[in-house]
């Protein structure tokens, strides 16, 4: 609808938001989720219409004091195959046009910048990649598409936020993830939608989206000094990774750098992408997956790093890979204020011996 | 009365109810305890649902009332939490599942194809006995602390995370599964094995195929909800590890297993309300329901689509993006079969002769409710909106649509409708029809601002929330209070009616099917004389004739 | 489907109906005392109570149908745990529980033919064979259950990973198979194929226990001669069940015994 | 009326339960082998296989469903097919998850 007339949708969109009937739009995907809703408002409220309006009129046209005597008809195969296939059609229609949305949503776009989030009872932990944490709150710039990776600790969570009308669920135990481009500054409700035990009702927290500018003030402001990255590899080297994931030829295990987003071979057969969730397992439950040429011999650190321990290696592990700094460096480092003590660890020299260069 | 009302009820000052019925055959508390006759059991079910339906009610009450503020005033939030869990539980295990088909369908289903009794009626007693027993201890969990999981039992926050007991109400809802499997296999026998003789397949009322296809859901997914919930209990007390992240398993398992019975379970709830609606319709319109086979072929084919459909409850929980696909398409194909019944219910008021007695009033109460209801069904059905939409109370303002609107609606009107077979005495026609005005009016208030809230994003399950939709909530407790008076009016009169309420005589609503022709509250062994079905259902030239003759027959008799 | 109803009424009930317009020909001899007083006739009687019970099994099959589902998808997750769970169960045992409970679906078969051809003795011997086999059944398990124990493999009680990260230290098994030791994280899993072993075994095992409970019963009756003059619905239905049982086995086994046993 | 079980459905003898009992515990000798020797991927296949072919001579035989009405057999094969639904589409879900391990 806002494709065919953008003036009649800003109209309805402020008018319904004044009534307090409709969440602002606030995202890119926004307009997009509300026409379809729309449309469906519209096709029941026409659907619903025809219902009534049949019933009513009946009522007055065929009750016993008009019309005593019933005329019996047993009905019509015409009219039952209208009434067949006008809503199958109807709902089709509404079935492509959700999932083109729900494909939307949930794939993001190649070069978007992204924040982790840990979700636990009964809180929300967002993980910038320049290191600065928030509880129950989450900044994000406008214009820019933003990637959130979700996990979390304990039970089901999901994070939502009306006004961008985007949705997911933080499970336990894999990371999931979700992407929105916010559109207009202002501070919007996070809720946690997934019943999760008795303080579910509280684990609400603001969004803020900021212009650019401001955001980049924020970022600066409210850095706790390492970066994500850089926090990575301090666990890279105190869980002694390095032993065996270095550029050593006798090396046990494989070269980290440039596995990120790499197409690895597996000793079973077959090839699987390194993405954050492939490379989580690698570490959590590493024989799920054995890259060829490996012995199976990568301990398993499950239970002996938290998410946030998780997320910090893999930060540090995607670091690692060129392509994906460049990537980043167009997307977050150029947030940072100028000064060069932010940038990912990976572009200094290496910090603790045997640690890959890349 | 209105004028224009068909009832012709006997003449009142010789009028009297049968002395030998089905009540009065025995006495004593021991013989309704003890009894095989379908009609007692579903006299028992009917107390015993009323019962949970209050119970239910009142935590209801209680939701509505926390949620008039924004803060957390009245409870704790882990309070609120047990009081929407059992109200979920009760309304849905110990209230809606059984209320049509363990009633109605208990006490008409044998009636309405001729037979004497259900196939079991052993079985059919301890149907009752295992769903009473559930009940108790659900509503002994109540009183020793209550559960906090949600009706649906989320893993690992059931299994690992949560202290309260949720064994019991596990225990609970699985014994009450059973009585369910029974009743379902029950109906699905006596449908096969018992009919009359000349009764077809194609001679049934169509509340009989309602029920002929909730039973088979009741037979086929119960079970997988009941493994469902042993496997929660000994994840909960040995830890096994199936549901449990840490050790390997997988807690969507759980889900899949429990909406593979949830979700069928949401048409074993509305499909004998559809069938409720049928009679009410044909009888109130005096015609034959438009299209008959095409209702009772679509109330077969929810039943089949109904098995393929429920990860939709899990769409943004982490399936795979291609089950989404499939699962959402095939939504949309189970929501047609609806829409088919919908439309050749109204057009049987087609050319009909309609008149508005309370049952018909609900009936049409059911259709614009159960319309709105079943449409928000589909834009949760469609994946995109129900990004925005789902586990907010977009959702429970659908399903209170469908299931309070839609099949609560049915089993009032049911009642009312059936009230002079079952007891041998009208219900007062005003009151009654005022109240079923309360209670759509009071429904629309307490539910329809729900939509707004949940597109406004209002999440369901909070015991707070943002100062900014309270309005709304408000209306929401104002419609609930009235809704509650819509409800009690009913018990009361009703009540009332069983004493001082007109003789209804055999057939006050002049209606055809098999249970009408016999006495009211009728024998024990239901017929005098085994009927023989020798016309269509919803024969009302056939009926005519039938009067004619027997007029005519009293008339020779006199002379 | 009911035929010729309207001839018969039924006789059971008649004594309490007395005075109702249905007991028009109650005196008429030749009722059998087990027809109930709603059917119309015996056959219809037999029909309704075995569709019954093939409803009541459809059931059973969705209750054993959400085990197995669970079991597909963590094998194919798991499966080197799964095969080195499996490797630690003992087939031959396996494979005699195998034998023992096909004959004994067996025998409950030639039971079953026996109530229906009225040897009461024969039904007898056949019912309390099947007795005897059903036990032998749960005896075998309650060996096998043992050396679970034994080996800490019964999950949630000092489930111990020994035997899969050292699989030398059970060198029975292990001179058979000669398994890898598997990492810690697969080793882990195990648990969850543990979980299902017992779990399925399990519920199985109640079936049969139940199963015996109610042979018991019906050998009593049968001496007697109760299945033996004509009725003998109950007889059949149970064998239906003890055949139910016994294909659920036939999956138990090659899905939980035989996986991958060559290596 | 006097003898239901006569005309109530056919009685299958003796000389097809003996056939059926060896040809089970033929099947189970067989399993037992093929699990022993390796076939690749079709070990599994074909331990299901023999698997469901015994437990389709116990449903025809055993359980009678050969000789008796179409209702049961439409019964057995309503639950063969829900069972199917349950697990195909749940396994459906499970393979095309990208973190899947298949
Ligand atoms: C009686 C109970 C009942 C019934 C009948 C239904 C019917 C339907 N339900 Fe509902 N549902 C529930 C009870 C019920 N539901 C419950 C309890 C929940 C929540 C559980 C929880 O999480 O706690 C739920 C949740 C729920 C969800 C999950 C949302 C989520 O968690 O994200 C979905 C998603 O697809 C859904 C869809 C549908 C659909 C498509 C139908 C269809 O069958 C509806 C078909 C009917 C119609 C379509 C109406 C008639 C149509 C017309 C008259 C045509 C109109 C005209 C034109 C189109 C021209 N329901
Ligand atoms: C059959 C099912 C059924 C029925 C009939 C009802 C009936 C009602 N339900 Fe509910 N409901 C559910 C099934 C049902 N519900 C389910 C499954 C859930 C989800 C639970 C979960 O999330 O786990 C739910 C959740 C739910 C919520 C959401 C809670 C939350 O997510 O935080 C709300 C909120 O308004 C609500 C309200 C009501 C109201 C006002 C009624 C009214 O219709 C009730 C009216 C009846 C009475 C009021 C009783 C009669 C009167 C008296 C006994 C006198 C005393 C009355 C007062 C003090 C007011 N229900
Ligand atoms: C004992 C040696 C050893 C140690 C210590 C070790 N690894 Fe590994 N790692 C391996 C081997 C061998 C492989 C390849 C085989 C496999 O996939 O399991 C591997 C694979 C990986 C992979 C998958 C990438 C690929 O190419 O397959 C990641 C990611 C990884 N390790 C990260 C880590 C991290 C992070 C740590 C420390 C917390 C760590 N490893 C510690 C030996 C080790
Ligand atoms: Cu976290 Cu709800
Ligand atoms: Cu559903």
């Amino acid at each position: 609808m806002n494709h065919i007339s953008p003036t009649i949708w800003q109209f309805l969109v402020k008018w319904l938001t004044n009534f307090a009937l409709f969440p602002p739009e606030a995202s890119k995907i926004a307009p997009q989720m509300d026409a379809l809703l729309f449309f469906m408002v519209l096709v029941s409220l026409i659907g619903l219409t025809i219902v009534v309006l049949l019933i009513v009129s009946f009522s007055i046209l065929y009750n016993k004091k008009r019309h005593p005597v019933a005329v019996q008809v047993e009905g019509s195969t015409l009219l039952e195959a209208t009434w067949t296939i006008i809503p199958l059609g109807l709902f089709l229609v509404m079935f492509v046009w959700g999932a083109l949305i729900y494909f939307r949503v949930y794939t993001p776009p190649a070069n978007s910048m992204n924040i982790y989030v840990v979700g636990k009872q009964w809180m929300w932990k967002a993980e910038h990649p320049g290191g600065q944490h928030e509880i129950n709150a989450l900044h994000v710039p406008t214009g820019r598409a933003v990637q959130l990776t979700l996990i979390s600790q304990d039970v089901f969570h999901s994070f939502s936020v009306p006004a961008f009308r985007v949705k997911r669920e933080a499970i336990p135990g894999r990371y999931t993830t979700v992407w929105f481009e916010a559109t207009v500054p202002g501070t919007y409700h996070l809720f946690c939608t997934q019943y999760c035990g008795t303080n579910h009702s509280q684990m609400t927290g603001d969004i803020v989206v900021m212009t650019p500018e401001d955001f980049r003030k924020w970022l600066a402001s409210s850095t706790s000094g390492a970066s994500l990255a850089q926090n990575g590899e301090r666990l890279f080297a105190s869980l002694s990774c390095a032993a065996c994931h270095n550029t050593r030829p006798d090396a046990r295990g494989p070269n980290l750098s440039g596995v990120y987003g790499a197409k690895l071979p597996l000793a079973s057969g077959g090839t699987v992408i390194a993405d954050d969730a492939y490379l989580r397992e690698a570490i959590l439950n590493p024989s799920q997956h054995v890259t060829q040429g490996y012995a199976p011999i990568m301990p398993t650190y499950q239970g002996q790093i938290s998410e946030e321990g998780v997320i910090a290696l893999l930060e540090y592990i995607k670091n690692l890979d060129s392509d994906y700094r460049v990537q980043q460096t167009l997307n977050t480092t150029d947030m940072l204020p100028g000064s060069e003590g932010k940038a990912p660890a990976a572009e200094k020299a290496p910090a603790s011996k045997g640690t890959v260069k890349p | 009365m209105s004028t224009n009302a068909i009832i012709s009820l006997p003449d009142q000052s010789t009028a009297r109810i049968p002395k030998d019925n089905f009540i009065t055959r025995e006495n004593g508390l021991l013989s309704w305890l003890l009894t095989g006759d379908h009609k007692r059991i579903a006299i028992l079910y009917l107390i015993s649902i009323t019962f949970f339906f209050f119970i239910g009610g009142a935590l209801a009450g209680l939701i509505r009332l926390e949620l008039l503020t924004p803060q957390t005033d009245l409870m704790a939030t882990d309070t609120y939490n047990k009081v929407f869990t059992m109200h979920g539980i009760i309304m849905i295990f110990f209230f809606l599942v059984p209320s049509v088909p363990a009633t109605l369908g208990n006490f008409f289903i044998p009636m309405m194809i001729g037979a004497k009794d259900l196939a079991l009626p052993k079985i059919n007693l301890l149907s009752w006995y295992l769903y009473m027993a559930g009940g108790i201890l659900a509503v002994y969990t109540m009183a020793s602390g209550g559960v906090d999981t949600g009706w649906t039992f989320t893993t690992p926050l059931s299994t690992h995370y949560v202290n309260t007991n949720v064994l019991t109400t596990g225990l609970a809802v699985f014994v009450a599964g059973f009585s369910s499997i029974l009743t379902g296999l029950n109906f699905i026998v006596t449908i096969h094995k018992m009919r009359a003789p000349g009764m077809t397949w194609f001679r049934l009322p169509l509340f009989i195929w309602a029920h002929y296809a909730a039973s088979i859901l009741m037979v086929l997914a119960t079970p997988v909800v009941a493994i469902a919930i042993v496997l929660v209990a000994l994840e909960r007390t040995f830890g096994i590890g199936v549901f449990d992240p840490i050790k390997g398993g997988d807690p969507l398992l759980f889900q899949h297993l429990f909406w593979f019975y949830s979700h069928p379970a949401v048409y074993i709830m509305i499909l004998p309300g559809m069938g409720v609606i049928s009679e009410v319709i044909s009888t109130f319109s005096r015609k034959r329901i438009f299209g008959y086979t095409a209702v009772a072929f679509s109330s077969v084919a929810i039943a089949v689509f109904g098995f393929f459909v429920w990860a939709h409850h899990m769409f943004i929980m982490g399936i795979s993006n291609y089950a989404v696909l499939v699962f959402s398409l095939l939504t949309m194909l189970v929501a047609v079969p609806s829409a088919i019944k919908i439309f050749n219910w109204t057009f049987t008021l087609y050319k009909g002769s309609i008149t508005f007695e309370t049952p018909m009033i609900y009936a049409f109460g059911f259709l614009g409710l159960f319309t709105i209801g079943g449409m928000t069904g589909v834009f949760l059905g469609a994946s995109g909106t129900d990004i925005h939409l789902t586990e907010t109370y977009f959702i429970v303002a659908h399903f209170h649509f469908v299931m309070v609107g839609g099949m609560l609606m049915a089993f009032l009107s049911g009642i009312h409708f059936w009230w002079p077979k079952i007891t041998g005495r009208m219900y007062p026609e005003k009151i009654s029809q005022f109240a079923a005005v309360v209670t759509f009016i009071g429904f629309n208030l307490t539910f329809f601002p729900q939509f707004i809230l949940g597109v406004l994003g209002m999440p369901r399950r909070y015991a707070s929330y943002p100062p900014e939709f309270q309005v709304l909530n408000v209306f929401s407790t104002a419609g609930a209070t009235i809704l509650g008076v819509g409800y009690l009016l009913p018990v009361l009169y009703l009540i009332w009616s069983l004493k001082y309420g007109a003789i209804a005589g055999n057939n006050p609503w002049q209606a055809t099917g098999l249970e009408w022709q016999t006495q009211s509250p009728p024998l024990t062994e239901n017929f005098a004389v085994m009927p023989i079905m020798d016309h269509e259902a919803y024969d009302y030239e056939w009926l005519e004739q039938q009067q004619q003759a027997h007029k005519e027959s009293e008339a020779t008799h006199a002379g | 489907m009911p035929d010729n109803p309207v001839t018969s009424q039924g006789a059971s009930g008649a004594a309490k109906h007395a005075g109702s317009a249905d007991n028009a020909d109650i005196l008429h001899a030749g009722h059998p005392p087990y027809l109930r007083h709603h059917f119309n006739s015996t056959e219809q009687q037999a029909d309704t109570a075995n569709f019954a019970m093939w409803l009541f099994l459809l059931t059973e099959v969705m209750f054993f149908g959400g085990l197995f589902t669970a079991y597909l998808i963590y094998r194919n997750w798991y499966y080197p745990a799964f095969v080195a769970g499996s490797h630690q169960l003992n087939v031959v045992w396996g494979t005699t529980n195998t034998f023992v409970l096909i004959l004994s679906s067996f025998t409950m078969a030639m039971g079953v033919w026996c109530a229906e051809t009225r040897r009461r003795k024969g039904l007898v011997l056949c019912l309390t064979l099947t007795f005897i086999l059903g036990l032998c059944f749960l005896g075998i398990k309650t060996i096998e259950y043992r050396e679970k124990i034994e080996m800490h493999h019964v999950p949630g009680f000092h489930y111990s990973l020994q035997s899969f990260l050292d699989p030398a230290s059970n060198p029975e098994v292990f001179k058979e198979y000669h398994d890898q030791p598997l990492a810690l994280d697969m080793a882990r899993h195990t648990e969850i194929y543990f979980s299902l072993y017992f779990l399925m075994t399990g519920m199985h095992a109640l079936h049969m226990i139940i199963g015996i409970g109610i042979l018991a019963f019906m050998i009593f009756r049968a001496r007697s001669g109760a299945y033996t003059a004509g009725h003998v619905t109950f007889v059949e239905n149970f064998g239906l069940y003890w055949h139910f049982v016994d294909i659920v086995w036939i999956y138990l086994f090659a899905l939980l015994y035989l996986i991958s046993r060559h290596q | 009326m006097s003898e239901p079980n006569e005309h109530a459905h056919h009685i299958v003898g003796p000389g097809v339960y003996v056939a059926i009992l060896f040809a089970l515990l033929i099947g189970t000798a067989l399993t037992v082998w093929a699990s022993f020797i390796d076939l690749g991927p079709w070990n599994p296949i074909i331990a299901l296989a023999i698997a469901t072919s015994k437990a389709t001579l116990v449903v025809l035989f055993f359980m009678g469903v050969k000789y008796s009405s179409k209702l049961t057999k439409l019964t057995v094969f309503a639950g063969i097919f829900t069972f199917m639904i349950l697990i195909s589409l749940t396994l459906a879900d499970y393979i095309s998850r990208a973190w899947g391990s298949w």
